[in-house]
């Protein structure tokens, strides 16, 4: 698989923001197992990281999945090889927000609900996925 | 300091190290000559008095070698040695003594590279630092 | 009475009101006193976890340093608000980090003066005051309400740095419900992740994640949920019109409060989902 | 440019005054130097010439000479001879390495009259040729190895090997598979064993297995001929209910102390009849059937226990606990129940040990998420075989433990604390996909249409049969999901599994009837703390090390210890005992001397500057050396000292000395350069 | 068991002789070991078996002229279970006798160890013109406790002393922080100890708040003196130039060795024939450099006796006094002895039952060791 410099570059900023190394993973799957939200993750974790391992970070910087984990940290407790997921998608995250690129615009967030929703949701589902 | 060549004395336990310097040969890996090599039993059997010995009289290195924690042939002389060498060096320091002529290094039969590459990187260091300077100011 | 220094975070004066009113009373029923830190300020929400991003954690920083001039332990009830301050803490405090913890602290005017050690209010009960002191206390007990515990991601994980309890079978409100007179059922959600602030833009992903904590705890037989974390509630409690049939969920503070003998109007259970009061009239506890 | 020995030559002093020996010694050392070619290897660069010519001049060198294989036959003849012709009482031979040639060229020294001992390697191969380019660095190198070797050759003393008798009895610790082939094998060969068992019943996990893979022989029928022989060995002695109390001596004559445990029934008297078992109210966990039923506090382990006799869980007996019941005395037709019945203590004495202390599983209560505990329906691998076993709580028939439903639909889960360097043990356990495999094959065997679901990372299948077996299973319908299982949970009465498929990359949700952990083998507890108290090494997980992983692999570092079975490592039934047969190999190999010879360069105490502080004593790895506190002196076992010389650089004063590596001969050495 | 003991006559002293006579007249001691008066006034030390003689022990005598450890080394080598011999000794003796006993030098049955206060001593060596006529100068000594810390004319071992308390005994008998002319203190650490207690009237009570912050501050004080003494140490002798500057009188006279109570070889290793060199040899080392100092082997002699007793080393500063070249050994070995012992977290003398550093070991333990 053909690595481009921008690729390589991007793993290197990524593993230095999360402080994991990729290549710790050895794709068993249990963080995909054990995602509450697994089903909804695309790429779910393990699938993430095996890009990453493959030098395919531009696609996962692209993709979905990065901003639907929440941080429970259920997959970095119970990985058999310690990498923790929940840090190395905070850091893909912060990879994009720093290009000034948010996910989501408070502006674009609507609905009835959000009268009874807790503030703390509103900090920091901004704080995760806004500029 | 062109002309100067370090001179080492190293000690190897005849499990761990001293096989590893025998695989370094097998494998032909090139590393400077300037070591003279010590076969002893046990990394746990060099005294500090062998070490002193050497560096008094001009070494300007000392190398011990030993398996790595855990694996001693004689189940637990490496520990002690790295007891010995904790005091050792802490002697050293206390009297402004540089403790890094001093090397003890865990090195298995397996690691021939890792032997080539410490003593290459041993004599660099020692290349580096200069001549030891307790040959000649503790003489007359 | 024992003063501790107390911050409450942005939601407990809001929505989540009913979590903190009964706290502070219950406390004072079970010996000892909540002193709100002055001018405290946001917690910040969620911990960023990227290594370098030192800005996200000024505003921690500048509670704990606060809270340090106050003495050296800082009580926090909200979950996201103990997560993300016992964190910083430990960025602060950990060996090694002492570069960037000097860095940190001079964002700050606030002198950080001793480190300062963040606890729950689960864990003040438990550590400082003690279940038998607590068991003394309790005037009505809850008579056998069979309540599953909730604990959700936030206060159990990361474990090395909450050292909160075991993250994947938590027992510490289970205790406490015991005390209290309640039967904790066995629950194999405790710690699962409700989805979280995901609740804001991602309703659907929200909705199913805590469909499968309502659900494994009713298959145990819970009558109730307790939990401690406003946003679980809020997933728990306000969306569960998603599932089928209705189980109330409660602040373990609300059970306490009722259990040392606050007056029902003390309980804020107007601000639960659902007819908490009918519920509890049901069970013969109000 | 030559090195400053060679200077010394215009100061040499007279001969009677020249000497760097050992002034004790009054002789003055004619050492000969024989430089090896070793072809080109050498003498390809390494001037040999000049290597002659400065080593000739260095004090105490009478001859030198040089030959293209010192090694060869001619080669050694050189040696032997110019021994005698020139009245040499040292030889150097400056070749490669002493690990390949020291005993050749000393047994080549003893044929000449010299004493082996004073004869020493100059490695100029290894670690001189072969690693250095330049020719006149490697001709120095090569001559201030000769010279550090002199400087050694002229401390030796000469030494005769150490001989020690041997008691040809061996000592086999646990008596599962690999120790009952062990016993056997020696015991077979005529030699006394005895066989050390701490349930009391021998067969060990290979008792609680159904069928076993790849061919799927009836574990027990295999087993039972086993253990029926070892039982009514002639030269088997065996103790049951027993454990190693300690262990003193050295190789060839230990003596070993055995703990009998209280069994509350006389074994002489007892006739096995079982009435006593069938009357017994007390309860208790049952070990073998891992938990699937309860137990009687009297007990035999299983239906073909050898001996068959029972005893009592004194911790379940309502007779030893509370004072009443006494059913068994009452019902026991000879009279053989001893509630007086205590621990004794038997010494045996025997020259070798063979340790087998076997596995246990992994405590998956540690593996949190998994459930176990709390979902009764999830069970480990070796519950497993035993609702498999014909002999088992539920004869053979698969029904899961919460409600005796058969299940419908089991998952498997693999790596369960297996490959897991955060919660469980980082290593792979090696069996667990084959018996994994074979535990869904049997299962789709008890029930036709049930479904069995395998989780895995990956199949291992390295054995012969193995991938086969493999095939045979996926070709029988059972579905492998590749992805490690993350959550295990109940719901209803149903247990759920969250897995994943990495292949397909997505999250999956099982829903079963039962759940089956292939948890990951882990050292006997009870064999690690023996081995600990045994001094005897063992890794960061506690299985015991082999003295070298590819040539000696049933040895241990401890001289006269001999390791089998999965205690070393885990490993099949075909492996344990193709081990156990190499352990007892070994044993039988020692057995076929009379002595025992032991290397003679041991530590010794002068006894005129020893003060008895004990410095040596606290430091010997081997017990070997004591401080008689009386006189306050240290003496050296020598048939104990493996010689690492750790006490004499522990002494202080110089009392302890290492043999032919005495500090002044090192003292010196350390001071060529 | 612990509490004060009244003071008769504002005799400290004689007080503590009145507990000697009891113990020998009663057969609770055979004999007591103590420092003593000799009749022509000079300081030593005397066993005394007869309470008749005890008129020149002098228990609070502030001088030292040996470690009494190497006295407890040559009277209780072996095991004696007949004799019951009272060590009335100072701190720096005590953690040598303990020392020693952990290297079976000093057999502990028959022995019971009672340890005094003290603040600090002067060489022996000439102590009879310091003390002058003044029959009353121990108790005036200990009565004017306010120069304790500072006294430059001290031992320079006691000027770095910081445990002017016993770490380990049987009984203690203390006077610092209190007023000696009205009340001892006696502490009983062990059952030998409380024999010697029976009957003694002592105010029982726990260690008046006043004594604990006068040793400290003592303490306190002391190590401060210390870390500035090891400051211009640093100055003189760091380096191996200076380090070799330092030592440069050294007469190669092993005094030093001698009278180092935890350097208990009966030979020294480095009397052994490892040194014994022939003409040629010594041709050989000094034609590698030119010139060979002689004797030759006087820094590695210091070197490796400090890698041989660093981690026993009490500290007491016995090698500087009996040095005849006056070489700095008491603030040198301080030093280096200290960092050593803090390296293994060792205190030597602290306790009987921590292992000597180099007899044991952790397989977790400086891990950085070896791994560069």
């Amino acid at each position: 698989m053909a690595t481009s410099r921008s690729s390589t570059e991007l793993l290197e900023q990524i593993e230095k923001l999360s402080g994991q190394t990729v290549s710790d993973c050895y794709q068993c799957g249990c963080c995909t197992s054990g995602c509450p939200i697994g089903e909804a993750m695309d790429p779910p974790p393990s699938k993430a990281v095996r890009l990453l391992q493959l030098g395919e970070a531009p696609e996962l910087l692209d993709s979905d999945g990065i901003w639907m984990c929440a941080s429970c940290l259920v997959c970095g407790t119970r990985c058999p090889r310690a990498v923790d997921y929940a840090r190395i998608a905070e850091a893909c995250r912060v990879l994009v927000l720093r290009s000034k690129q948010s996910r989501v615009d408070p502006d674009t967030v609507t609905g009835p609900e959000l009268e009874e929703i807790p503030q703390q949701a509103f900090i920091a589902a901004f704080r995760k996925s806004s500029v | 300091m062109a002309d100067y060549e370090p001179k080492i004395v190293g000690f190897l336990c005849n499990w761990c190290t001293y096989a590893g310097a025998d695989l370094a040969g097998t494998s032909r890996m090139q590393y400077p000559p300037n070591m003279r090599p010590i076969r002893v039993m046990c990394s746990g059997a060099v005294d500090s008095v062998y070490i002193l010995r050497a560096l008094l009289e001009g070494a300007d290195g000392v190398f011990m070698g030993g398996c790595h924690p855990g694996d001693c042939h004689y189940v637990s002389g490496n520990y002690k040695a790295r007891r010995r060498m904790v005091l050792f060096n802490s002697v050293m320091q206390s009297l402004g003594l540089e403790s890094d002529r001093v090397w003890l290094r865990w090195i298995s039969a397996a690691e021939g590279r890792k032997f080539a590459d410490t003593i290459t990187e041993m004599t660099e260091h020692l290349q580096k630092k200069g001549p030891s300077p307790f040959k000649e100011k503790w003489e007359v | 009475m024992t003063k501790y220094t107390y911050y409450p975070g942005c939601t407990l004066y809001t929505k989540a009101r009913n979590l903190d009113i009964c706290a502070r009373k219950a406390a004072e029923k079970v010996g000892f006193e909540l002193v709100e830190m002055p001018s405290w300020n946001c917690c910040g929400a969620i911990y960023n976890a990227a290594s370098d991003d030192l800005a996200a954690q000024v505003g921690p920083v500048r509670n704990l340093a606060k809270a340090s001039q106050l003495g050296d332990k800082l009580v926090t009830l909200c979950a996201a608000c103990h997560n993300v301050l016992k964190r910083v803490q430990n960025r602060l405090d950990q060996p090694g980090n002492e570069v960037e913890s000097e860095r940190l602290k001079t964002f700050v005017d606030e002198k950080y003066e001793r480190p300062v050690k963040v606890l729950h209010y689960l864990e003040v009960l438990k550590q400082e005051i003690g279940w038998d002191n607590i068991k003394e206390k309790v005037t009505k007990p809850l008579g056998g309400l069979k309540v599953a515990s909730y604990y959700g991601c936030l206060i159990v994980r990361p474990k090395e740095v909450l050292e909160f309890d075991d993250p994947e079978n938590p027992q510490v409100m289970d205790d406490l419900m015991r005390v209290l007179g309640a039967a904790p059922t066995r629950f194999d959600f405790k710690a699962e992740c409700c989805g979280g602030y995901l609740v804001v833009n991602r309703r659907d992903v929200a909705k199913s994640a805590s469909k499968k904590i309502l659900d494994n705890a009713k298959a145990w037989g819970a009558e109730a949920i307790v939990t401690t974390c406003p946003l679980c509630q809020y997933n728990l409690d306000k969306l569960r019109a998603v599932t089928d049939g209705s189980i109330p969920v409660f602040y373990f503070t609300q059970l306490l409060g009722l259990a040392v003998g606050l007056a029902q109007d003390e309980l804020g259970l107007e601000h639960n989902a659902g007819d908490p009061v009918g519920f509890l009239k049901s069970k013969g506890l109000l | 440019m030559p090195n400053d020995e060679c200077r010394l030559t215009g100061t040499q002093p007279p001969a009677d005054a020249q000497s760097t020996i050992d002034n004790r010694q009054s002789k003055i050392p004619r050492v000969g130097v024989f430089v090896c070619h070793c072809g080109i290897n050498i003498a390809g660069v390494v001037k040999i010439p000049e290597l002659l010519e400065r080593v000739g001049t260095m004090s105490g060198v009478v001859v030198t000479k040089d030959y293209k294989y010192c090694c060869s036959d001619p080669g050694q003849q050189m040696i032997r001879d110019s021994i005698k012709s020139d009245k040499l009482d040292r030889v150097i031979v400056a070749c490669c390495s002493p690990t390949l040639h020291e005993t050749t060229f000393r047994n080549a020294c003893g044929e000449a009259g010299l004493n082996p001992y004073l004869c020493e390697i100059a490695n100029i191969r290894e670690q001189c040729a072969w690693v250095t380019a330049d020719k006149d660095e490697a001709t120095t190198k090569a001559c201030g190895i000769v010279r550090t070797t002199l400087t050694k050759v002229v401390h030796d003393q000469p030494l005769e090997a150490l001989t020690v008798p041997i008691n040809k009895r061996a000592l086999v610790v646990g008596a599962g598979i690999a120790g009952i082939q062990a016993a056997l094998d020696i015991a077979n060969a005529g030699y006394e064993v005895v066989l050390v068992e701490k349930e009391p019943s021998i067969g060990g996990h290979m008792a609680q297995l159904s069928e076993t893979f790849p061919t799927l022989d009836c574990s027990q029928c295999i087993l039972t001929p086993r253990t029926v022989e070892t039982g009514r060995h002639p030269k088997i002695r065996l103790m049951t209910y027993s454990e190693i109390d300690s262990v003193s001596g050295y190789v060839g004559n230990f003596k070993v102390k055995v703990r009998q445990k209280a069994r509350y029934v006389d074994f002489k008297t007892c006739t096995g009849c079982g009435a006593c078992l069938e009357k017994c109210p007390g309860r208790t966990e049952s070990w073998f059937e891992r938990g699937l039923v309860r137990g009687k506090a009297i007990y035999r382990l299983l239906p073909q226990a050898v001996p068959n006799r029972p005893v009592i869980d004194a911790k379940a007996c309502i007779y030893l606990t509370k004072g009443k019941c006494g059913v068994c005395a009452k019902v026991c037709p000879t009279g053989a129940i001893r509630y007086d019945d205590t621990d004794k203590f038997v010494e045996e004495e025997v020259g070798a040990i063979v340790l087998a202390t076997g596995y246990e599983l992994f405590d998956a209560t540690k593996l949190g998420s998994y459930g176990v505990g709390r979902v009764p329906d999830v069970i480990d691998g070796l519950a497993f075989e035993r609702l498999l076993s014909a002999s088992g709580p539920t004869s053979g028939d698969v029904k899961r433990p919460s409600d005796g439903k058969v299940p419908k639909k089991i998952v498997f889960v693999q790596c369960a604390g297996s490959r897991d360097s955060t919660t469980g043990m980082p290593y792979c356990s090696k069996i667990c996909c084959m018996y994994t495999a074979k535990q869904a094959i049997l299962y789709r065997h008890r029930v036709h249409d049930g479904q069995a679901t395998i989780c895995y990372i990956d199949v291992r299948t390295p054995g012969k049969g193995f991938e086969e077996f493999y095939k045979r299973a996926t070709d029988d319908g059972i579905q492998y999901l590749r992805g490690k299982v993350s959550k295990i949970f109940r719901e209803g009465d149903k247990v759920m599994v969250w897995a994943s498929d990495t292949l397909a990359g997505r999250k999956v949700e099982l829903e079963a009837d039962m759940v089956v952990l292939a948890t990951a083998v882990v050292a006997n507890p009870d064999g690690v703390a023996l081995a600990r108290k045994l001094k005897t090494q063992i890794d960061a997980h506690g299985f015991m090390t082999e003295a070298h992983p590819k040539l000696r692999p049933v040895e241990t570092l401890t001289a006269g210890f001999f390791l089998a079975g999965c205690g070393q490592g885990p490993k099949d039934i075909p492996e344990t005992v193709a081990q156990a047969s190499a352990a007892a190999a070994k044993v039988l190999a020692m057995f076929g001397n009379t002595r025992l010879t032991h290397s003679p360069t041991t530590a010794e105490v002068d006894e005129e500057i020893c003060v008895g502080c004990g410095y040596c004593e606290r430091t010997c790895a081997y017990d070997a050396v004591k401080v008689d506190p009386a006189r306050k002196k240290a003496a050296v076992n020598a048939a104990l000292c493996e010689g690492c010389g750790a006490c004499a650089v522990a002494c202080p004063s110089g009392a302890m000395t290492h043999k032919n590596f005495t500090k002044k001969a090192i003292f010196e050495m350390a001071d060529q350069f | 068991m612990k509490g004060t003991l009244k003071v008769d006559a504002k005799d400290p002293e004689g007080t503590i002789r009145g507990l000697f006579a009891r113990w020998l007249k009663e057969d609770r001691l055979s004999a007591i070991l103590t420092p003593a008066y000799s009749a022509s006034g000079t300081a030593t030390m005397a066993l005394v078996s007869n309470p008749e003689k005890l008129a020149a022990a002098a228990p609070l005598m502030p001088a030292m002229g040996v470690n009494s450890a190497s006295i407890v080394a040559e009277i209780a080598r072996e095991s004696s279970p007949n004799a019951k011999v009272g060590l009335f000794l100072r701190s720096c003796e005590l953690r040598a006798v303990v020392e020693l006993m952990k290297l079976k030098q000093v057999m502990p049955d028959s022995l019971v160890l009672i340890g005094v206060d003290c603040p600090g001593t002067y060489k022996a060596a000439g102590f009879r013109n310091v003390r002058g006529k003044d029959a009353d100068f121990d108790n005036k000594h200990v009565r004017e406790q306010l120069g304790f810390a500072g006294n430059v004319d001290f031992r320079m071992g006691c000027q770095m002393c910081e445990y002017p308390k016993p770490l380990v005994y049987d009984l203690n008998v203390g006077f610092i922080g209190l007023d000696p002319d009205k009340e001892l203190w006696v502490e009983a650490a062990t059952d030998k100890g409380k024999a010697l207690l029976e009957g003694v009237e002592v105010n029982e009570s726990e260690e008046p708040a006043g004594r604990k912050a006068a040793l400290a501050d003592l303490s306190a004080k002391r190590k401060a003196g210390t870390a500035r003494r090891i400051e211009e140490l640093d100055k003189a002798m760091l380096g191996p130039e200076k380090l070799a500057q330092y030592f440069s009188d050294c007469l190669n006279c092993h005094n030093c060795m001698n009278v180092c109570p935890v350097c208990y070889c009966r030979e020294c290793f480095f009397d052994s024939d490892t040194f014994q060199r022939d003409i040629s040899e010594h041709v050989r080392v000094s034609l590698r450099k030119g010139v060979t100092r002689m004797p030759s082997e006087t820094l590695l002699f210091h070197l490796t006796r400090m890698n041989h007793m660093m981690t026993s080393c009490v500290q007491c500063g016995i090698c500087e006094d009996s040095c005849p070249v006056t070489i700095g050994l008491a603030t040198l070995f301080k030093k280096v002895s200290q960092n050593a012992q803090q390296a293994f977290e060792y205190v030597s003398g602290r306790s009987l039952e921590e292992p000597l550093p180099l007899t044991t070991f952790r397989e977790t333990e400086f891990l950085k060791v070896g791994e560069e």
